[in-house]
Formats: structure tokens, C-alpha cells, sequence
């Protein structure tokens, strides 16, 4: 299975003859793309696709990914001919838009019991440089200088680099040894310095912090605010919310809980909810109703934008489409089938899972196996292996979150495919995959000898 | 699972059959799948959101009714999201689920398929910019800018100072992105002045100092402006250890001046104006630059590899810039980002091959021409307003106030932006020449 | 290949380039294509059709725009044409090329997929009919039945005489493609008498003698009617060794009496009532029939068997029944058949399960019996005019003129079917049942 | 490659209770169908799918199949929601509709020469049936009692079973030596029992029937008529219409011709033009322009229905979709590359081709080797195979229509599968196909025990 590049098919070069269009000195001389045919190209694409894994084509159960099915009536009403309009449009006559936007603002707000949304992040990395944003807002409108954030080891990386894009020093907290927020540690780090701290609950273990609203108090007592990371949000939809524990912050993914497509990286789409006391501070514009209908405003002391427009609008309408579909019952029910689907899992592999009781994902370990050649050799057992080596707590980690839309004989698969890759021998793990389309890619020579485009390839090929 | 009226409750997409479920449980070793959560009482939420569920047929009717509520303008508006017709092909192809439900490729065992179609859209983007480096997406053109600082920044932390110059016509939304991103790395923005709609290249001469990390000029402008002095904007920043970014967009690149010639060094913009068409604002953002940055790129790059049996094979590669390796040392907080739309927009690249794509520039600028022309020959309308070459997109003076111009326009069925009291903005590309005609008739009307 | 417009000339889907084009009439050893036409002078074609080639945006724009002439009425009709919801994922699904742009299943090696799907098909129409044979598709309703006759035919050659006894009820369609098909057969059609709606059993009785080769009832009838004696009809037609051969739909089979339970021994009828939606008539063909009848059905039949190692694997088979082999011994000459059709009808199916299956088919009984109700009570109005359980329509009395009343309805945003002068035709799914209510209040505005 | 059935992932039993909508003798007793999820469902057609050829994947050769790429902007314009109404619509809420029709109608009697078109045919096969109850009612209303048609011996299947399905004797007509209508033979053929010749030209050699002006008259000097089968018309778009050689009756296959998708065997459609003198005998209804717009109507003599509505709708819009897309200049192109494609591929593949000189598709022969076997052969190199042993007049025939949406590597790559192939060893071409998902599959069995059902399949899998 292997299919040409584009430049290999066709490479025409134009000449750009803007004679009466434009002088010369303006335009290039030529351009050089490839000149092929509709059915040419409709070949090229259908079969690379053929060459990509999906979750229509079975599980990919990445841990804090949450690659659940997406719907496809979702994507029809996000063609819809008359929601494809432009953002300079006046209010008035993009009710049905605003309509939209609005609803969704206020969706999120109940789900995460947060008091205001914005919607303008374009994905979660961005709601969390949002929301420290926010934080920062409100710490400055007090004229408290703080420089610190502090995030917990086992995080996401884009927590410590949105905290470190916003201007703040990180300061990494360990984990307790039973993976959750250490309370001595924490209390140590708290300080006058603390903005924020930035909480994944339940954590990249799946474990809860039981902790919750003692954390919650010693950051607020210390002047602090709690921030929320909503990327494990499936594990508790309809059971707890983050403005319940104490949160004053959230971002929610809603490529990962509300099932928009995260479309091989994007785009999703990472609103951000705030209480009260920080709706001031949110991006503009936001959205909310009149009685003479739906208008946009910009917030009393806004930090301003955070996207050129008004965010993913795309991936927006599948969030509110999906949650619509869903309602309360579908949205619990997804939490706990999520959390159903992780244990049973976990019951069924050989692999040890050092820490729990875990909710909608287990970071198991696979011991002496490296986790990588284990999650290769997956592969060759038909399905996606779940991310490997983190959180690092977790020794060879393979931490897997199977979603609430695999069967049972999904997981039972799934199982088999973790269980006997892991039984098999150390030559069969390092040389796999082997029924893949292509082999085990070499990792090193494509970063030591940077090829990113066609034309770096010249005659090598 | 379903209740007495056929009707599925909870999940529709969560498969659980009642034994299947019975039996999970038993496995586990619990009674009920309450029993698996652990969370503490004084946190658990016991109400109710109030959000009904609604299958899928009623679901579609009642958004369908919704967005009835917009009403059908035929749009000529741009200043940054521009729609250019989209082929069927692209919505047919980007909507395969190979495609459309996959993740980032971190097995490129597995992923090849939309590894090559990234690397392809890498690839164009190099020509279309002539540097030869291109990152496969940013959120959008004004995050992209804003990364483009950033960088620019890095290379720069021994200068004096760190300002970024900006034009003074810049979409407010580029200059609120660029505020807020610029703010933790203590930068500021400095705005030089327009001469005409184009930069005034003495005065910016004059402003560019070695606290400047970075010029950013655009071609075309937010008002629809072809800048005819890249290169010289290019030399000034130079001359003083700046970087000279470029903004542009994808169709514009096809046509005007090739960024390396001019001397740019980061090129930013919209590619989001092939293979999304009106979205809201929804985008794609370009980001290009130089060899000797490239470990400075924020964002994905694809690379080719070999695989053990010494087949070419695609991969993610320089990760190691990233977040989830570097965490607060990376060169951005980028994750999730906007790969299938970068799909679409290849897709629509190589639709239109060079000599189409060439073609819809080139209307970009004749029937931009041709419509100032018209409006300007109507009594109280000045258009251009700038004497300037224009893409696209042009600004109009109007006698009468531009708001209510705006507002008896799309009273007649059209969309225009009014930037003051007495200027209009107007774009037009091949998507909706066909109505220039009617649109120029209500004009006449209402201005 | 190109114009210096960047339009692409001839043929859009033709891939050649001028090069290509030159090397490969080089290899033919001719000059030019034109030396490749062997048609006489006399014959050849020098003028022009004067249809000017489109391009696809504006094409898509003007078949939009001529759409837009039909006037959006919620339909309350049926007839033997059915819309029920289809979900996304059918037309996602069947909408992916592997499925709608392959031919017929000739090399199976390569076609397992599709000939799974049909297989799957054939077995969710046995289960819905009680009959072990079903073919993969017939065009429609009226086509399936004739050939359900000419089968009966075929079966009876000896018989004195070759007749088809129809209901005196039966859509125009139906009635009119059996006379085209039987003609041909030297057979002949006989219409036995309904009573309020329904078989006259009695006179059915009188009229089936050793010259009729097939009965034919109906459940749901044309004016969907529900039979209540269909086990009595198939006894007499069983008694005098006629074929007893019922019409229905897919979704009534899901819910009235299986065919096989009543003594049918071919069904036909509808399966496009799930899959397409209202589509001008367009539909999918049922053919369902006893084992005995095997070598005799018309159409394609996906088998199991098994690939050279042993797995279980697809194929069209008994193809010796088809024209392409039999030539005009065959047991029918239809080749290209429905299909995708079969393939988005068994989606639906799939996606539905039985007990949403049973659930709108149930619906089909209670919203016609509630909305023929609500229309009884209004004045001038009786409802339903059949003295029957229903499913889906019913026929409607009205003092007012038929005629009249369906044009003042269509200016309310509604269509319905008038039959007669002083009877109109009404039907309801859970696809149209959210507007019953303003349904009836224009209903009794205008009757 | 392996897919569960959909009864093998579920079956499930629901009792239809009925109670208080239908008296229980009425209503069945239980249904049993698989009920599954729509994750469930959207991994099982999709992996289907993916074991699928389709023309998007490569080429599709088979000879008078006429597998040309089928735009996708064809379904969006068929899928448009204002197009999707009932049959029993009234004309004038209905224009859009009507209009199409009267286009397409309109478009395919230009092209075809013809004086009017009937759109309801739902299938070639259905056409010529069609076309052959024109005569018929042609003859009749004459009182002119004719029984017999005359068919060459290489026309299609379906020419035979519709003529006999009309209750038409059918008189085989040998082939010349240069695979053309034998003139002579013709001659013995006609009578006064002669209700009409059918012909496909070019025939299913490729071959133009030069002699066609004078068939024609042979023809309709003994009072027949002259049937044209369209399913090689794709050879000759713009450049001959059947109308100006004589034929008085013709289909056309849209789903050949006019590229529009064959759905894996339909559905498709076969309208069917006539000369003046028939048109009064069309089925009904037909759609005209009015001065108050268009409306149905019923020809004067018209033989009634063909199908049950008005045919294949969906279809018929892809063609005028496909036809208005390429206009004048675009048929007659794709005609030129369609037969440059045929030409150029024969000239690059070592099996002889015997007659000649063919326009769209040929039909080599493999000689020797056994054509089905070459022919699954070929599929191991990643093509479909032409049809084989088709028609009968070439031992081991392999014919072969490239179309014209293949460009000049696509044919250099089946020209190679076919060398390839045909110069395998003989274990290689009876043990092929090697490569593909199924392996060569038991044709004898499926037939001689059929189990076309998964309930016939028992417990035995």
C-alpha cells in the first residue's frame, strides 16, 4: 500500500501573466502546484484515507483523548447552508447563529455549574491560556501582583505551557502515593505568589481528588484560583460538577467529552466557564438575549480576544447538537458507561494498574515491556493502543481510556490485543507492527534530517 | 436499555445491551456501575441540567428552524474570512471517517493517509510562500501572528526591547490576539501609520529601532490593499535585526509577489479562505519561516521517514519543540489545532490546480476593480477611497451614513460592513460576482 | 487541457494533458483522436446540441435555484410512496464510494463488502416475510409485482388459463406496469370487488377458478386499509392451486401478520418506504418467496460459500437464471436493480432494530387512527371513509370539492392526494406527524 | 479482513405487543433482528466499505459497463431537501421538479437525435422492455401482427429476455467475419414477422456497424423498426446520434453514459427516445412546457407504465447534473478520450485483440489461458479486470472499456496487470487472486447448496 505524493503525479508550472491585472513588480513570476484531475484526485484522497486508522474503524482508546463516536447527523447540521455566514454580519440578521451560540453558552454553564461561557478558544490549549488570562485579569484589577502557577506533575504539558505563555512561573507539585494531589506538597507551594492552580479531575490516573474542596479552600484562602481542566470531563457528566467542588475556571474540550471530530488534530473547540465574579474579565464578544433577541457585547473589563473571530464555529454547532441529543439521561448515561468501560477493561487485562479506584481511564503499566513496543505491537492486533509512557508516575505507562461506545466484544478485543502483545516475545514487540501498511517508522532520521516538504525531498527519490 | 416506546434512554451511542452490562459489572466485581464512582457526597451533583433529549429526526427540524432565524443576505464581506467557493469533492472527501474521526497521528503506522495529505499541505504552502518551512496549521491568521511575535521574541531575548510594529489599519482581532499573547512575554506593539491605505514606509523607517523584534505588514491589508513596497519594509526591519513577517492569505499568495522575494521571514495568514467557505470566522492559520527557525516553530510539523523495511513513510517529527514533551519550555502551548481543515484546504488546493487557483486571484483583483468602479460611478459614493491596487476587498465613501446604507442593504438582501459613519467596506470574490449586478442596483438605491 | 481562463475545456473529468494526449496517440501510430472514429460520412454528427458546459458553482446555484420553484408544502401523502425519517448515517454511509461507485459484484474477490450488505438485506426481509428466499432487489413495488405474476405464470404453464386476480383497489402504477408485463405473457388481470375497503372475500371466492394463476391482496391497501382475512384469501387461492401473493411494505411487515403465517407465497411491496424518503417515486422492489420457488425468481441472489482457504465468503450466484446467461430464456431481463437502495433500506433497517421498527410502525397505526379522529369531528368532514383499522393513510369524505379543498390546503403549506370529487387521501408517519396539528386547524379552515 | 454478520453481533426478539393498536390476530407474534448501537453500526459498513473496489479506487474496466468517475457534486444537488417530494404532488407546487424532468428529456433527445424521451425506465433493461412495447403498441395500432425481433448473436443478455418478455420471438442474427451484422444473414432474417432489429453500435466488439444506413432501410422497408441499445453510446457523444442512422427507438444508460453512479448494480436508469412517429406511445406520464409552466400529461396512444411512479428521480438528476456540467464541448470530449483510452491501452497489452478498428472498448483475447483466470490474476496487481468470455464471437474474451477518466498511468498500470497476469505461470493464475481480503471463492458451491440467508445458515458456522 503506497501511494505517490501529488508532485509525484503532476508538477505544472504557470507562468502568473498579470499583463492588465496588475503591474508586474506585484505579482511572482510562476507558480508550481500540481494540475490534476477531479477523478485523479478523488483517487489520491479515497485511497489515502484507506491508509488511516478511525474510530469508525474500531477503538482508539487514547487516555485523556476521549475518542468517542461522533455522530453523523452532527456534521450535517453543521453544513447547513444558512448557519455558512460571515462574523461581520449585524446581529440582527444572524439570530438563528447568536440563537445557537447562546444556547450552547448556557449548556455549558449547567454541565460544569459555572455561571458564564465563552466560546471562543479555539482548543483546549487555548481555553487554558483563556482562562489564566482571566486569572491574571482579575489578580491585576485587584493590584495583586502573582507570579506563580501551580500544576501538578501529572498534568497535561499544555497546562504548564499556557501558565508559562501567560507570563507565570510553573511550579510542579508531586504526587501523593496514591496519585493525587499531594496536600503537604500543595500547602508548601501555596503561597502569596499563587494566581492559580490547575487541576485535572479526575486526574490523567482517572483517580479523583477526594480532596477536592479542602484543595479548593487552601488555594482561595491563599488568594488563589482553582482552574479546571476539562479534558477528563467524560468521567463525570451529570454526577459532579466543577463549580460544585469549588473551581472558579474551566475549560471544556468538546472534541473530547461532547464528541465533536477531532479531525487527525483538529479543530476542537475549548470554551471556558468562570463563576460570577469573573464573567467581567471573559473574551469578546459573548452572546446573550434580549428581549429584542440575541446581541453580542463585550464584557465590562474583557481581556479582548483570544481568536481572530468568533472561535471554531463548526465544531460549536456538533457540541450543541450532540448535547442536545444527548440531554440529562444521554449525558450521564455516557459518564457512566465511560467509567463501566474503563473498569471492566481493566478487569480483563494482564497488565498491572497500579492505582485506582479510577473512573473513565487507567494508566496501566506494562513493567519490563516497553510501553511503546507493547502499544506497536497492538497494531498488529487491528486496533489503536492507548497512549504510552504517561504520566510518567505510572512506570511504562499505557494509559487507556476506552470512552463509553465501545461493546463488550469491543473491549474483550481489546483486551486480547493488550494481552497478547504484551505475552509476546521481545523480538515480535521490537519489530512490530508488522501487518501495518507501512512498518515501524524511524522516529530519529526524520528529526536529525528535517524533510517537511516535497521539494526537500529533490532527487533523493 | 430502550423503553416501552422504542425509544433508547441514556446514551444513544453508548451499545450496552442489559446482559452485556450485567455481565461487565460481575467482571469487575461490583453491584452497580454507581458503585464506581468516587466521589466524595458533599461534591456530587444530585440535580438536574434540564436539558430534554431530542432525537435526532426532531433535532435536526429544530435546528433547521433555528438557523431559518439567519437571514439569506448574499455576503460581500471579508476583512479576513473570505469565502471562495468550496467543491463538492472536498466536503465529499474530508468527510470520510478515515479522515474526519481520527486522531493526531501518533502511531504513523496507522495514520499514514492524512500524514502524507498534512506533509502535502506543508508542501504547497512552501511554494506558495517560497520558504521552506511550513507548519501544518495554526488556529488562525491572528493566532499565527501572534506565534510569529513569539518566536520572533525568542530569537531576539538579548534585545534592548521588545516591541512588535503593526500597522495602524489591522483587523481588530488580530491586534486583541496579539495583545493578549504579547502580554506574559512582556512585549509590547507599536502601530506605524498608513499612507493611502498602504504603509508609510518613511515613517515606519523612523520607528524601527533595535528594541523591534519584529515589522508585520500585510498584502492585502484588512482593507483590501496590495502593498507595493514589501521589499522595502523587508529591508528596514533587517537593517535593524528585526524580523519581517508577512500576512497574506492563500489565494493571495498564488498571485502576488512570492514572501521570499520580498524578503520575508515569517509569513502568517489565512488558508482558511480555500476549504471552508463562510464560517463564522472559523479558520486555518498559515505559518511559514526559514530554515535556521525551524526549532523555533510553534505547531506540528510532518517529516518523511523511513519505515524497517526502508519504505518512505510520514511522521510527526521535532516534537520534542512541543508541549507534551518541553511542557513550559515550548515554543507554544499549540495541541489540538486545525488539521482537517488544512486537509480541506489541500484538497481545494489541488482541485483548483495552479492555473485555477492563479485564475480566482486574478479575479480577486479584476472584480474588485470593476465593482469600486461601478459604485464610484453612483452620486454620493466614493470608492476606492484608497488610489490603491485592491484584492478582493475595497473600502467606499458614502455621503449618506454608512450605518443606514448598511442597514437599507440588507434590508435589499445584501451584506456590507460599515467601518465608521461614513465608510463600507465591500469584498467580492468569484462566489459572489454573480450578484453584482443587484448589488450594485440597491446600492444605487439606498446610497 | 486548459483556456487562458484557467476554465478547463472538454471534458472535466478527463484527466489528459496535451503530453500525455501526444505520446499516447504516437503509440496508436495515429495523428489525431479524429482518426480513430470509424463512423461513415453519412451518419456523422457535424452540428452542435447547444448545451453549454457549466461550471459546478454555478450549476449547483441554478439546479438550486430551480429547485426552489417547488413549494415547500408538508406532505400528508403516501400511496404506495412512503417517507419515513432516514438517519445521518445512512447517507453518510451509503455515500462513501466503496459503496456507491462500485458495478455489480462480478469479481467477489474484491466486493465482499457490498455482498455482505446485501446478503444481510436479504436475510432482515426474510425475517420480516417468514419466507426463506429473498431476492436483492427488484426496481419497485409495481415491477416486483408483475414479476411475482409472471412467475406464478411460469409455475402454472399447464393451467387452462393465465390469470392474475387483482383488488379492484390497486395504485394506477401498480395496475398499469402488471398490464405491461403480463401482455407480452398472453395473461390477463381480473379485478375482484373490496368491501368498505377491505377483500371481499365472498366474491373473491366466486371469482378464483383453475384459469387463475396468482391472488393478489394488499396489506396495508392503497388506501391503507389493513386486511383482517388475508389466511382466508391465501386458502382460496391455495384451493384452487393459484399462488397467493400479498403486497406490503417494510414497515408493515414489521408489525401485521407475517406473510409466511397467512400463506403468502411471494411478497413483494415496498422497501424503499425505509431508506430513501420521498424521492418522486423512486423505490426498491420486495421479492420474497418460498424455497420451492428458488430457481424461479427473477433478479440477483447473494449466496454463502467459501474462498480457496475455507473462510466464509460472498457471491452473487444462481446466476443461471439471468438474462446475462439465459438470454431470453431467463427468468426475467432486469440486471441493474436497487441495489444501493437495498443497501440504504437495510441500513435504516439496522439502524432502526426491531423494536423502533415495530415502534414506527406502530405509530403508523396509532397517528392515522388519531389524525383521521381529529379530522372526523370537523364539519363536512368524514374520516376515515373505511369502517378499518388503518395504517399510515385513509381516505377522507368531504362535502366540500376535493379538488378544491387540496389547492386551498397547498395554499397552507400542506399537500394531500385528491381521489375523487369528494374524497381525498391523507397519511401520516412519525415523519410528518409534528405538524398534524396545524394540519387539521387548515384542514377545517378549508373544508 | 473479516466482518461479523450483523446477526452474528446481535439478534434480539421483540414481542410485538400490540395492545391497544391492533386486535391481536392481526399483528405478528415477535420480530427478530440484530439491534445494535449506531457505533455498532457505522464500524460494520464502514470496514464493509473497506473491503469494497470501487471506481474511486482505481480502474474499473469491464467492457460495456462504461465505469466512468461519477462528480460528487451530482449527490449534493440530488440530496437538495427541496427536491425530496412525493409523486402525488400537483404540477404546479412541483415546477422544479417537472422542469428537470422536461430538461433532461430535452438534453437526451438532442443528444440522441431523437423526437421525444420518456425518463421512466428505472434500468436499461427496463428501457429496451420499454422500447420494445413501443413497437409493439406501434405495430398493433396498425393492425400489423408481428412476432419476431432480431438480435446479433453479441448483444447484451437483457436484449433477448426483453424482447421475449414483450412475448416476442427472438431470431439470433450471426456475426459477419469482421464481427459486425451480417448483412446477408439480416436479409434471411427480416420478414414480414420482423417487429424490429435491435443493435448496439458500436457493438459489443467496439465496432461501428458501417453498414447502419443501409440496415436501416432493410429494416424499415419490411415494415420493422429499429431499436438502438445505448449502452456503448459513451463512443460516440457529439459525434453520431442514433437518430441520424436510422434507429426509430433507442435507451440511453444513464448510469454509462452520463456517470451516474452504479451503487454496486443499480440503481440506474434507462429512458428511452423515439422518433416522431412513436412518440404518441410513450409511457405515461410525460412532462411539457406550457405557457403556465410545465405539466404531466399522457400521450394519446400511450402503452401505460413501465414503473410503479416516475422512475429512478435521484438518478435522473445526476444526469442532467452531469450533462449540464459538460455541455456540448464536454460530451464530445469525453467520447475522444474515451476511445483514445481504449485504443492507446490495447496498443500497450500482448494479448491480441481480433477485430478492429474499435472505438470505446475491445475485446481481447487471452488465447490460450483461461480469461476468468487472468482475469483473477489481475486482481492481485491491484485493478479490476476487464469482463471476460464476453462476447462469445472472441474465444476467452476480454472486454475491456477503459473510459475516459483514466489517465495515461492508470492505463500503463492495467496494461502491465494484464502482461503481468497473462504471462503468470498457470498455478499462479488457478490459485489466483493471492492479495485480495477473499480468496478465489467456490462459485459451485454457493450454487449447489444456497444459503442466501443468515438464518439459513443454522448452527453450522
Amino acid at each position: 500500500v503506497y501511494e505517490p505524493l501529488l508532485s509525484e503525479k503532476d508538477s505544472t508550472t504557470v507562468e502568473v501573466d498579470a499583463d492588465g491585472v496588475l503591474p508586474d513588480d506585484l505579482t511572482r513570476d510562476e507558480l508550481t502546484l500540481p494540475a490534476l484531475s477531479e477523478p485523479q484526485l478523488a483517487r489520491h484522497y479515497t485511497r489515502l484515507s484507506q491508509m488511516n486508522y478511525s474510530v469508525e474503524l474500531g477503538p482508539y482508546p487514547l487516555g485523556s483523548c476521549t475518542m468517542k463516536y461522533n455522530p453523523s447527523f452532527t456534521e450535517d447540521v453543521a453544513g447547513d447552508p444558512r448557519a455558512a455566514v460571515h462574523p461581520d454580519r449585524s446581529d440582527r440578521t444572524v439570530q438563528g447563529t447568536l440563537g445557537l451560540l447562546h444556547g450552547l453558552q448556557e449548556y455549558l454553564a449547567d454541565i460544569g455549574g459555572m455561571d458564564a461561557v465563552t466560546l471562543q478558544p479555539p482548543a483546549g490549549a487555548a481555553g487554558e491560556f483563556t482562562g489564566i488570562l482571566i486569572a491574571k485579569a482579575y489578580h491585576e484589577a485587584r493590584d495583586d501582583d502573582r507570579s506563580e502557577i501551580i500544576i501538578p506533575a501529572s498534568a497535561h504539558g499544555t497546562n504548564f505551557a499556557s501558565a508559562a505563555m501567560a507570563g507565570y512561573d510553573v511550579v510542579e507539585l508531586p504526587s501523593d502515593e496514591d496519585g493525587r494531589v499531594d496536600i503537604e506538597a500543595l500547602d508548601a507551594a501555596i503561597s502569596e505568589e499563587t494566581a492559580a492552580l490547575m487541576l485535572t479531575n479526575p486526574n490523567t490516573l482517572g483517580l479523583f481528588e477526594r480532596d477536592i474542596v479542602e484543595i479548593a479552600d487552601m488555594v482561595h484562602e491563599a488568594g488563589g484560583l482553582l482552574y479546571y481542566d476539562g479534558a477528563n470531563f467524560n468521567a463525570l457528566l451529570g454526577r459532579a460538577r466543577p463549580g460544585d467542588m469549588g473551581f472558579d475556571i474551566m475549560h471544556y474540550n468538546v472534541h473530547k467529552t461532547f464528541a465533536t471530530p477531532h479531525g487527525g488534530g483538529g479543530p476542537g473547540a475549548g470554551p471556558v466557564g468562570v463563576v460570577d465574579e469573573l464573567a467581567e474579565y471573559l473574551p469578546s464578544p459573548m452572546v446573550r438575549e434580549t428581549a429584542a433577541g440575541y446581541e453580542q457585547y463585550e464584557p465590562e473589563s474583557s481581556i479582548g480576544k483570544v481568536h481572530g473571530f468568533a472561535g471554531n464555529w463548526l465544531v460549536l454547532v456538533k457540541a450543541y447538537a450532540y448535547i442536545a441529543r444527548l440531554g440529562d439521561e444521554g449525558l450521564a448515561d455516557a459518564s457512566a458507561k465511560a467509567v463501566l468501560n474503563a473498569n471492566y477493561l481493566a478487569s480483563q487485562i494482564d497488565l498491572d494498574v497500579p492505582y485506582g479506584p479510577f473512573h473513565h481511564e487507567f494508566a496501566a503499566t506494562s513493567g519490563d515491556r516497553d510501553a511503546a513496543d507493547v502499544a506497536k505491537r497492538m497494531l498488529d492486533y487491528g486496533v489503536h493502543p492507548p497512549t504510552t509512557k504517561w504520566p510518567e508516575l505510572v512506570p511504562e505507562a499505557m494509559l487507556t481510556e476506552p470512552t463509553e461506545v465501545e461493546d463488550k466484544a469491543s473491549l474483550d478485543d481489546l483486551a486480547h490485543a493488550f494481552n497478547a502483545a504484551y505475552a509476546d516475545s521481545d523480538e515480535a514487540l521490537e519489530t512490530a507492527p508488522s501487518k501495518t501498511s507501512a512498518r515501524r517508522i524511524d522516529q530519529v532520521s526524520a528529526a536529525r534530517n528535517p524533510r517537511l516538504s516535497w521539494q526537500s525531498l529533490g532527487d533523493e527519490e | 436499555m430502550t423503553a416501552g416506546n422504542g425509544r433508547r434512554v441514556g446514551s444513544p451511542y453508548a451499545p450496552h445491551t442489559d446482559a452485556d452490562e450485567a455481565a461487565m459489572l460481575d467482571a469487575i466485581g461490583v453491584d452497580s456501575v454507581e458503585d464506581l464512582f468516587d466521589i466524595p457526597a458533599d461534591v456530587r451533583f444530585d440535580d438536574e441540567f434540564g436539558i430534554d433529549s431530542t432525537d435526532e429526526r426532531e433535532l435536526r427540524q429544530s435546528l433547521a428552524d433555528l438557523f431559518a432565524r439567519n437571514e439569506e443576505l448574499t455576503e460581500f464581506l471579508g476583512r479576513g474570512h473570505h469565502a471562495h467557493y468550496v467543491p463538492a469533492l472536498v466536503d465529499d472527501l474530508s468527510r470520510r471517517s478515515e479522515f474526519l474521526t481520527s486522531y493526531t497521528q501518533y502511531q504513523p503506522e496507522i495514520a499514514q493517509g492524512f500524514l502524507q495529505v498534512l506533509f502535502e499541505y506543508q508542501s504547497m504552502l512552501v511554494e506558495l510562500t517560497g520558504l521552506p518551512v511550513a507548519n501544518c496549521s495554526m488556529y488562525d491568521a491572528a493566532t499565527a501572528l501572534a506565534e510569529a511575535a513569539l518566536l520572533a521574541n525568542r530569537l531576539r531575548r538579548g534585545a534592548s526591547g521588545h516591541r512588535v510594529l503593526v500597522p495602524e489599519h489591522l483587523h481588530e482581532g488580530r491586534l486583541g490576539v496579539l495583545e493578549n499573547y504579547l502580554d506574559g512575554a512582556d512585549m509590547e506593539i507599536g502601530e506605524y501609520p498608513m499612507d493611502d491605505g498602504a504603509v508609510d514606509v518613511d515613517a515606519l523607517s523612523d520607528l524601527v529601532d533595535d528594541e523591534t523584534v519584529m515589522v508585520y505588514a500585510e498584502s492585502p491589508t484588512v482593507r483590501g490593499v496590495i502593498e507595493e513596497r514589501l521589499a522595502d519594509i523587508g529591508d528596514i526591519a533587517h537593517e535593524n535585526d528585526a524580523l519581517f513577517c508577512l500576512g497574506s492569505d492563500v489565494v493571495a499568495l498564488s498571485l502576488l509577489q512570492e514572501p521570499a522575494s520580498v524578503g520575508a521571514d515569517v509569513v502568517v495568514g489565512e488558508a482558511g479562505a480555500l476549504g471552508i467557505g463562510s464560517a463564522y470566522g472559523m479558520g486555518l492559520g498559515i505559518f511559514a519561516t526559514r530554515e535556521e527557525y525551524l526549532r523555533q516553530v510553534p505547531g506540528r510539523l510532518v517529516g518523511v521517514s523511513e519505515d524497517s523495511e526502508d519504505m518512505r513513510a510520514f511522521t510527526l517529527t521535532l516534537q520534542t519543540r512541543e508541549q507534551h514533551i518541553r511542557k513550559e519550555r515550548a515554543t507554544s502551548n499549540i495541541c489540538t489545532n486545525q488539521a482537517w481543515v488544512a486537509l480541506r484546504t489541500a484538497m481545494h488546493i489541488a482541485w483548483l490546480g495552479p492555473d485555477r487557483l492563479v485564475g480566482i486571484a486574478k479575479d480577486a483583483v479584476t472584480e474588485a476593480r470593476a465593482l469600486a468602479q461601478r459604485l464610484d460611478d453612483l452620486s454620493g459614493v466614493k470608492a476606492p477611497v484608497h488610489d490603491r491596487h485592491h484584492f478582493r476587498e475595497f473600502v467606499v465613501y458614502t455621503d449618506q451614513p454608512a450605518p443606514a446604507i448598511t442597514n437599507d442593504l440588507a434590508g435589499r438582501g445584501f451584506a456590507v460592513h460599515a467601518l465608521d459613519d461614513h465608510h463600507i467596506q465591500v469584498c467580492i470574490t468569484e462566489a459572489n460576482a454573480d450578484a453584482a449586478d443587484e448589488f450594485v442596483a440597491a446600492f444605487e438605491e439606498v446610497a
